[in-house]
């Protein structure tokens, strides 16, 4: 097995770095939320994973589409590293996201669309690993799991647009919009500290995706012999 | 025989075969219907759905039962095939694999359908709401299609893995979440007398997802059944 | 006056970032138990 | 509805993966035109993938393979053209014998298909039994009856995988002069057998499948010169 890429040291040592300092900015160099406190500056980590889980379930039906082309063995352990970091995201995103809402609706679960787009899409790439878990041969895994990939990256925007459709109809008891309305007035300070978390996050994905990708060809190449 | 209409040939010979063998053995659409009935009963009791309440979930009563009724169509369907490997005859015959894909899907939308049709006046009686709207059919049709076609195509999943058809629900209900959604809101606002205007956003929901389920299962269904 | 929720910040972060943490070391865990299952295939 | 063209089959390069492992490895050969091979190789070797590419209903990973002038071998017209006879009988068990093959008749757009129909009935000999469903059929009459689906449209490339496989020898020596009356110009036969002993009379060619490739290919006459292929033959008996 091929020694760590120098890259990807330099990557994990960055991040080491970059993660840290990105919460003291978060922390101390952003205001306080006028009405919710302190706890409104969990929405940078929130939006970021949301973001971070959202980009690696696209780049998992790309990866899919590419082994359904190409037929190369690697798209696939691409896929499947980039759907479990997706899930690990998703869930850093919904329980921030259910932390974030108790003190301001005392309630642990708001109906909020992207809490619940989220949830479903942990669900629907649960099932991916289930679906996995139940097929023998290596190359219908890929196969079948590049297919289910793809299908369910394409059902997240209905999912969306019929959950969000679905609030309309039937508000929350508490309407002081959902947990990411207030992103837009932002002053200039908080708008840095998203954009900041934004890149952490996708360099940590990028970082974990990589981590998994050699995991997988290493458990590949094991089962090879 | 023009391309075009021997390709709607063979989606008739698919739909036709399912119909006589579902006439000969009669395993499918009674077993799905009283399976239905069953989950309704279930749920009042499990619910205490008291009468004037129970006329707001009809809709939602309506909708579950339809979507466990159909799950049992859909494994049916796809285990007939894999039964004597008669998925290889149909894979043999001299048909691009999407007019499989489409057979498939609208027998299993036929049969579901039919289950939902006998389902309507049970329920009229049950709340008696009278649920026999033109625009109710309308809804039922497109909400059971696409769930039926996103079944048919997750069904061909399902039964290659070592379970079979256990898995199907599990892949199957999350994905088809904003179908059963739209379904029942639709269904809840044409009983509460909203007209089709006001419900044009779920019904535009539901084309949706009819259009993408089935171009899903015209580029994949080839895909999946190959070796 | 904006409500004292810094414990709630302290905890929504915290979440993430355990998650995260518990993540890093299944990874780190399993790469290892791979590249001991591979020595071992070597040496076969 | 059938397209003319010579029934040539020519394979190239055929790489076919399981489990990393190639079952097949650059498999390359060539059946001429109305020739009755026979294909051999232990169990595993890759006879039934082989027979499930060319029948279309696997996918090769590599390779080409060419049918007649036709290169487009993944053309469903093409399988107008093509019978195959697999371990199952493909058939629905609540409908009769009768109705199974109606269904395909329709699929193959015959347009004589009740004839049709008769006619394979009463060549496999199972005219007596066409309103029998299918669930009350002994696996000989299955096996027959997915013969006569394979021939309902008189194809002119047939592919059997080991069609004797747990059949009585009454219903083996029907097959055997069944395989007598099915050569005929411009029709290639190739068929997979675990124990070919009794089809060297038949067969004008064997193909010896072993390690993913073709090793051995030649006509039965030549069968004497490789001594290698007639011992692995003996030990077939």
């Amino acid at each position: 097995m091929t020694k760590q890429p120098k890259v990807l040291g330099i990557l994990d040592i960055l991040l080491l770095i970059l993660v840290p300092a990105s919460l003291v900015w978060i922390i101390f160099f952003t205001p306080m939320e006028a009405v919710m406190g302190n706890v409104q500056k969990v929405f940078y980590y929130h939006v970021a994973a949301a973001w971070a889980g959202m980009l690696c379930f696209i780049l998992a039906a790309l990866a899919g589409a590419a082994y359904l082309h190409a037929r190369r063995l690697q798209w696939d352990w691409l896929s499947l590293s980039a759907i479990e970091v997706g899930v690990v995201f998703s869930l850093c995103a919904i329980f921030s996201g259910m932390i974030w809402a108790r003190p301001i609706w005392n309630t642990w679960w708001v109906w909020d669309p992207r809490l619940t787009t989220t949830t479903i899409m942990v669900l629907i790439y649960l099932a991916y690993f289930i679906l996995r878990s139940g097929l023998t041969t290596p190359e219908v895994q890929a196969r079948l799991g590049s297919v289910y990939a793809i299908i369910g990256v394409l059902t997240v925007p209905l999912t969306f647009f019929s959950i969000r459709l679905f609030r309309t109809i039937h508000p929350v008891v508490i309407a002081t919009g959902s947990t990411g309305e207030s992103a837009f007035n932002m002053s200039p300070r908080m708008l840095v500290a998203l954009f900041i978390s934004l890149s952490v996050f996708t360099l940590l994905m990028a970082d974990l995706v990589w981590h998994r990708y050699r995991l997988a060809k290493l458990q590949s190449n094991n089962r090879k012999r | 025989m023009k391309p075009w209409t021997r390709y709607l040939y063979m989606i008739w010979l698919i739909v036709s075969k399912d119909i006589q063998v579902e006439w000969r053995g009669k395993q499918g659409v009674p077993v799905m219907l009283v399976f239905a009935l069953l989950i309704v009963f279930l749920f009042n009791f499990a619910l205490q759905l008291s009468p004037e309440l129970q006329a707001g979930l009809a809709a939602g009563l309506l909708w579950v039962s339809l979507m466990f009724a159909s799950t049992l169509g859909l494994n049916r369907s796809i285990s007939l095939e894999v039964e004597n490997k008669a998925l290889d005859g149909l894979l043999l015959a001299p048909m691009d694999r999407s007019a499989i894909f489409f057979g498939k899907s609208l027998s299993n939308l036929f049969f579901t359908f039919m289950v939902a049709l006998v389902l309507l006046p049970v329920f009229s009686l049950l709340y008696d709401q009278n649920m026999l709207h033109l625009n109710l059919l309308l809804v039922i049709f497109l909400g059971v299609s696409a769930f039926t076609s996103l079944g048919t195509l997750l069904a061909a999943l399902s039964i290659q893995t070592r379970t079979r058809d256990v898995l199907l629900p599990v892949l199957l209900y999350p994905l088809a979440l904003p179908i059963l959604i739209a379904s029942v809101e639709a269904s809840r606002g044409i009983l509460s007398g909203q007209s089709k205007f006001e419900l044009q956003s779920w019904l535009f929901l539901l084309l949706a997802g009819n259009f993408l389920f089935y171009a899903a299962g015209i580029l994949f269904y080839g895909t999946i059944l190959e070796e | 006056m904006p409500a004292n929720t810094t414990n709630e910040m302290l905890w929504g972060l915290i979440v993430i970032l355990v998650i995260l943490l518990i993540y890093t070391l299944s990874l780190y865990l399993r790469t290892l138990s791979a590249k001991s299952q591979q020595t071992k295939n070597q040496e076969k | 509805m059938t397209i003319s063209c010579s029934s040539q089959i020519t394979i190239q390069g055929l790489i076919k993966r399981y489990h990393f492992r190639p079952v097949l490895d650059q498999l390359s050969l060539t059946l001429d035109d109305s020739s009755f091979c026979l294909l051999i190789g232990a169990n595993g070797a890759g006879k039934t993938t082989l027979l499930r590419i060319l029948a279309g209903l696997a996918r090769a990973d590599e390779g080409e393979i060419s049918i007649g002038a036709n290169h487009n071998f993944s053309d469903h017209l093409l399988r107008l053209n093509l019978g195959y006879v697999g371990h199952e009988p493909m058939f629905y068990n609540d409908l009769t014998a009768v109705e199974n093959l109606r269904h395909y008749a329709h699929l193959y757009l015959l347009t004589d298909a009740e004839e049709k129909i008769n006619q394979t009935l009463h060549l496999t000999g199972l005219s007596q039994y066409q309103g029998q469903p299918l669930r009350t059929f002994s696996r000989g009459m299955q096996q027959r009856l997915s013969l006569a689906r394979a021939l309902i449209h008189n194809p002119s490339i047939l592919l059997l995988d080991e069609p004797y496989t747990s059949l009585d020898p009454l219903a083996a020596k029907f097959l055997d002069n069944q395989l007598h009356g099915l050569q005929k110009p411009g029709r290639t036969i190739l068929l997979a057998a675990h124990r070919p002993q009794r089809l060297l009379p038949i067969a004008t060619h064997i193909a010896w499948l072993k390690a993913g490739k073709i090793c051995q290919h030649l006509p039965i006459e030549q069968l004497a010169e490789c001594p290698e292929l007639n011992h692995y033959l003996q030990e077939r008996v």
